[in-house]
């Protein structure tokens, strides 16, 4: 099974869990089995064409009008190996969804355009999903707005996030590294960008990372500059050319301290108390050029020391 | 079209019989709302309504002397929406979570 | 009532006002191969902004916004105005009556009504494009639907007008079929174009009124937000999904189930043979219309639906594997000791037989549930959905284009340049859509409108195949209007088909047969 | 429904088929195949009703509290009656009596107008209620405040109230527009017991909503 996957990573990206490896042998089954049947339809096809070409005009054919038994062969055969397939499916199905008992939890909160993870020690994380590895994890996911698929391709396991209610997904990586976490369920005009990362670590590393605090020894600026690589980039950039239509926000280039026209024709200074109104309350005053409705609120996605921090990066951005 | 005279052979009384009966099932459906039969509430509901149903589709719209197909037809739109609530509820009763709040 | 020599359904009258209101079925199909050959010119030129877009990493054209309505608006152009109406009631509404020995369909005006319909429901859906677009896919998926402030209240009012068109035409066939067959026509002597038709019409008529009804409901929710699909009001979005694809299920057999009959037609005629197991290949377009309604649950295996109903829909899209794969072999089976003639509209057929079977079996692969976990919404849907959909459909609507073109117009296409249309879609659509297989399988979401740069080769290929399809496509258009203007006439049966359709003039006159053909026997008796 | 092109006073069959019979024929199957369409269309509501039903019991228990029966019954005697009326113009059409066809479609006519203004009383009730489909939901007075105080997604009962009684009426509408077609061609005397296609056409429509609303009836009013 291993040597099977670690052959074919040109079909499939690497295989970092064991029920990522069991998915691989049953897609290359199915893919030796399309590959067989491709080659006997469409080579039967070919050659009989070929082989029966017009050779003149009026030429007489055969007179076939059916044949019970190879019919049914033909419909029987498919019809076994259907059901192989769909029984050896479900026994993948069934381990991708039976959620393990004593798992390592963590809450996924997903909304445009980004991804939250909460630890039961309260610890959060913006757009990166650290996990130990070897262990079970199991994600107890939501979404605050519209409909998002939590997908990541190295554990071939992918679960829609719906508003309203939890949808669940579980793994058990099995090899470190830093995985491609996507959003799988159209989501609205950074769908694309909603992109996360899946680290798998050492078990000492993930009890360092989650026991200490998340930004023990940072400066504000430093703190600040985390957030924004988990929550903001999507929509804001941090050059000058980082305006619609490529970002969906205002840039953070020379913001603080400019004046900035607002959509209802007024003008603000841009100084600390108006970037926390920004963050919590995005739509009670809008630049200029952009849409209300389009970001959402981080009240109570965010704490005070990172919102501070969030706005002490963005002076430094000239 | 005349020669087959379909429907002219239901005689006036009979339609005139199945607007009684389709009123006293009307009566008989309110009155059976007035007492509480707990779980079965809908059912009663729902399978008066269906006799009456019957009541106006075999002589109303004189499916019992029509041709077997329109029953085919008829049945084959009831049968679509069993499935619609079928698979629907298959899934919305079979959704299992074994949530932690945290 | 017959027509004199020399008159038929084109120059019997004359003047725009007469098509506009002809209740003539193969007029109204005329109508129908303009108004979708327009459609299809709109969404094929989405499709190319599309690939230009994703040509390279990042942005090419647009901003992710107006991608989103590019993405949207080639689905829903292609599904609702292009494919859906494509062969019914293009070439269905021109061949089927004459196929069946009779002078019209059932109802002429509802069948004109029906055109009406479509170009209504169009023109609305067009309208979006003044309230700056849709962005919602052409699957309206909720709440993402209910909140976006844009034109979808008139995308979703232009669908459900479209619907109305679908269903009057669905309602006309299986009238047409069970009231109009001439004489001797058993359901037995019917030609499998028209089986296919048949099941068509019945998904037609039985499943798009849910699309009504969900299309209703989500523009009550867009207007009056009643709470149904909306989770903040008590109600389930998952529930959308299930209203949705308990029609988009059965209408992926409203696209496909006719493209079958033409290819079941071009199949005999060009091999000169019996088509091999009729009854089977008849029986199975009417038992994959019926499987179809049980099925719908395949699109939903990651949406939050129950794992028990995921297993149970698995288990049943296995069953409708086998009457298409039934369908495929006897076609193949059918070339066996024929004498098969290599003209353009045979070599759609083969073309189509090629697509469709890689089509077929990443289909299987993608009902299997624990495989579909990782492609879902990758990819690899977008590539089997196009090798089905394009590959298919699209391949039997050129075939039957020009297979019917001597019957339709009583001038024959130019064979060669046919042929280099179908080379250059051909080859366009296998660099395009098989590199988005692997494209899938390395887990390029679908309606990403950038990607992270190890996607960047394939999508690159992909996009130039695209645009060789492009030129295909207007190759194809080509010979159409060089047939029109240049092409030879043509007999009554340049192919020598045994079909009733070609025991009439080309062009058929105004009550398709001179004389009221009575039916002796089957319709592929080439002894 | 029908297709037919008509003459006045004989009719003639359309020129595609092959007689009068053939024609009533096809034009029964097309209108019963339309009647599929609307059965499956209502029923996708009455699954969603059923569905949400089974979800919030108590709920919808609350919101039927706040329709009348006695309303909904005396529409349902209506439109029963209704239909027997357009049953028997079509059974004297048959028999060539010209009056008597007449008079009962007219009365089916006035049946379907009685049930509209009884559904514009309790309509006008309900929003003086503020009793309003989702986010229009806004209840006035004592006995509907504490219902959504109870029930928070109480708007939804009335999301289905309005949806499916506003697609009932308006198919009443144009089930009563088709009759006064009817009433126009049998003034000109088109019908006969040789041609009553339209007629027949039409009181299976007729029928149809009437067979609707003996399901909407216990649903919305007497279980809720």
């Amino acid at each position: 099974m291993s040597s099977a996957s670690s052959t074919a990573s040109h079909f499939m990206p690497f295989a970092a869990t064991k029920i990522a490896a069991g998915v691989d042998s049953l897609y290359y089954f199915l893919l030796v089995a399309s590959f067989i049947s491709c080659v006997l339809v469409i080579g039967g096809l070919i050659w009989f064409a070929v082989q029966y070409r017009r050779k003149y005009e009026g030429q007489k054919t055969a007179y076939i009008s059916h044949n019970t038994a190879l019919e049914f062969l033909w419909s029987f055969i498919p019809f076994v190996i259907f059901m192989v397939v769909f029984v050896w499916g479900w026994i993948v199905y069934y381990q991708l969804r039976s959620m393990p008992e004593n798992g390592l939890e963590v809450a996924v909160t997903a909304q445009k355009w980004n991804w939250t993870f909460t630890y039961k020690n309260g610890r959060k994380s913006q757009g990166t999903l650290t996990v130990p590895i070897g262990q079970d994890v199991k994600l107890i996911m939501t979404s605050s707005d519209v409909l998002h698929s939590f997908y990541v391709p190295a554990f071939r396991n992918k679960q829609d996030v719906v508003p309203g209610r939890y949808t669940a997904l579980w793994f058990r990586a099995e090899h470190e590294g830093s995985y491609n976490l996507f959003c799988a369920e159209y989501c609205g005009d950074q769908h694309s960008g909603m992109l996360g990362k899946v680290n798998v670590v050492s078990r000492e590393k993930f009890d360092e990372y989650l026991g200490t605090e998340p930004y023990k020894g940072l400066t504000p600026v430093e703190i600040g500059q985390k957030v924004y690589g988990g929550a903001c980039i999507a929509c804001h950039g941090l050059t000058v050319n980082d305006v619609k239509p490529l970002k969906l926000g205002p840039t953070f280039y020379m913001l603080f301290g400019r004046k900035e026209s607002l959509a209802d024709g007024s003008t603000v200074d841009v100084d600390e108390d108006y970037l926390r109104e920004s963050i919590v309350n995005p739509n009670a005053k809008v630049v200029k050029g952009y849409d209300a409705g389009v970001m959402p609120t981080y009240a109570g996605q965010l704490d005070e020391d990172e919102i501070m921090g969030l706005i002490e990066f963005i002076k430094t951005v000239k | 079209m005349s020669s087959g005279g379909h429907d002219s052979h239901i005689p006036l009384k009979t339609y005139f019989n199945i607007l009684v009966a389709l009123l006293i099932l009307t009566v008989v459906t309110v009155a059976a709302a007035r007492v509480d039969f707990g779980a079965f509430n809908t059912i009663i509901a729902l399978g008066i309504a269906s006799a009456k149903a019957f009541l106006v589709l075999g002589w109303f719209m004189h499916l019992k002397f029509d041709d077997k197909i329109y029953w085919v037809m008829f049945g084959t739109s009831i049968f679509g929406l069993v499935l619609l609530y079928f698979f629907s509820v298959l899934d919305i009763y079979t959704r299992i979570m074994q949530i932690s709040p945290l | 009532m017959a027509s004199a020599p020399g008159v038929n359904y084109l120059n019997e009258k004359s003047g725009l006002w007469s098509w506009l209101t002809t209740l003539d079925h193969k007029r109204i199909g005329i109508l129908y191969m303009i108004s979708v050959m327009i459609f299809f010119a709109i969404g094929g030129a989405f499709a190319m902004l599309i690939r230009y877009e994703l040509f390279a990493p990042g942005s090419q054209l647009v901003d992710g916004a107006t991608y989103n309505r590019y993405m949207t608006f080639h689905g829903a152009i292609m599904v609702f105005m292009v494919i859906i109406p494509g062969i019914p009631a293009f070439l269905g509404n021109f061949i089927m009556p004459i196929m069946l020995g009779a002078k019209d369909v059932a109802f002429p005006r509802v069948n004109l009504m029906s055109w009406y319909c479509l170009m209504i429901g169009a023109t609305v859906a067009f309208i979006s494009l003044f309230y700056n677009g849709v962005d919602t896919g052409w699957t309206f998926y909720t709440p993402y639907s209910i909140t976006t402030k844009n034109g979808t209240t008139w995308m979703v009012v232009g669908a459900f007008i479209i619907g109305f068109s679908s269903i009057l035409t669905g309602l006309n066939f299986i009238a047409t079929v069970h009231k109009l067959r001439a004489p001797g026509m058993s359901f037995w002597r019917m030609p499998l174009f028209v089986w296919s038709l048949y099941s068509t019409a019945i998904l037609q008529v039985l499943a798009t009124p849910v699309l009504a009804i969900t299309l209703v409901l989500l523009l009550m929710e867009r207007l009056m937000l009643v709470g149904i699909f909306d989770p903040a009001l008590g109600g389930d979005p998952v529930l959308f999904q299930h209203f949705f694809w308990f029609y988009s299920h059965p209408a992926v057999y409203i696209m496909i189930l006719p493209a079958m009959g033409v290819v079941s037609e071009l199949i005999a005629t060009y091999s000169q043979k019996t088509i091999f197991g009729y009854k089977a290949i008849a029986l199975s377009s009417v038992g994959i219309a019926a499987v179809s309604f049980f099925v719908w649950g395949h699109h939903m295996f990651v949406s939050g639906q129950s794992e028990v109903a995921g297993v149970v829909f698995s288990f049943i899209t296995m069953l409708v594997g086998v009457p298409t794969a039934i369908k495929v072999f006897n076609w193949t089976a059918t070339l066996y000791k024929g004498s098969v003639k290599f003209d353009a509209p045979l070599l759609y057929a083969l073309g189509f037989l090629f697509l469709f079977t890689i089509g077929g079996v990443t289909g299987i692969i993608l009902a299997v549930v624990g495989v579909d976990v990782h492609f879902h919404d990758t990819y690899f849907v977008v590539a089997h959905f196009h090798y089905v959909m394009v590959g298919g459909t699209l391949m039997a609507i050129m075939g039957g284009i020009f297979y019917w073109f001597p019957k339709m117009f009583g001038r024959l296409v130019h064979d060669g340049m046919a042929r280099l249309s179908f080379v250059l879609i051909f080859a366009g659509f296998n660099v395009t859509f098989f590199p988005q297989f692997i494209l899938g399988a390395n887990g390029m979401p679908r309606r990403y409108f950038d990607y992270i740069p190890a996607y960047e080769s394939l999508n690159k290929i992909s996009s130039i195949g695209a645009w060789t399809i492009g030129i295909g496509f207007l190759v194809g258009l080509f010979v159409i209007i060089h047939g029109l203007l240049r092409g030879e006439k043509a007999g009554p049966n340049p192919w020598n088909s045994r079909t009733l359709e070609w025991q009439t003039p080309s062009p058929p006159p105004h009550e398709n047969f001179i004389t009221q053909p009575v039916v002796t026997a089957g319709p592929y008796e080439y002894r | 429904m029908s297709t037919v092109s008509t003459n006045h006073g004989e009719h003639h069959h359309a020129h595609h088929f092959d007689s009068a019979e053939a024609e009533y024929e096809a034009s029964k199957f097309g209108t019963w195949t339309f009647l599929v369409t609307e059965i499956l269309m209502f029923g996708g509501l009455f699954v969603g009703y059923i569905i949400f039903h089974q979800k919030f019991p108590e709920m919808f228990h609350a919101g039927s509290k706040f329709l009348d029966w006695k309303l909904g019954a005396f529409n349902t005697v209506v439109l029963l009656i209704s239909s027997l009326t357009m049953a028997l113009s079509i059974y004297y059409a048959q028999h060539n009596d010209k009056a008597k066809t007449l008079f009962n479609l007219y009365v089916t006519l006035i049946c379907g107008g009685i049930f509209m203004v009884v559904k514009y009383f309790e309509y006008t009730h309900k929003i003086h209620m503020g009793l309003l489909p989702g986010a229009l939901f806004n209840p006035q007075g004592a006995e509907a405040e504490a219902a959504f105080a109870a029930y928070s997604n109480l708007g939804m009962y009335f999301s289905f109230y309005f949806t499916m009684t506003g697609l009932h009426g308006s198919h009443v509408l144009v089930g009563m527009g088709l009759i006064a077609w009817c009433i126009v061609r049998t003034h000109r005397g088109e019908f006969s017991s040789k041609y009553w296609t339209p007629l027949e056409c039409v009181g299976l429509f007729w029928h149809l909503v009437d067979l609707i609303w003996i399901y909407l009836f216990p649903l919305l009013y007497l279980i809720g």
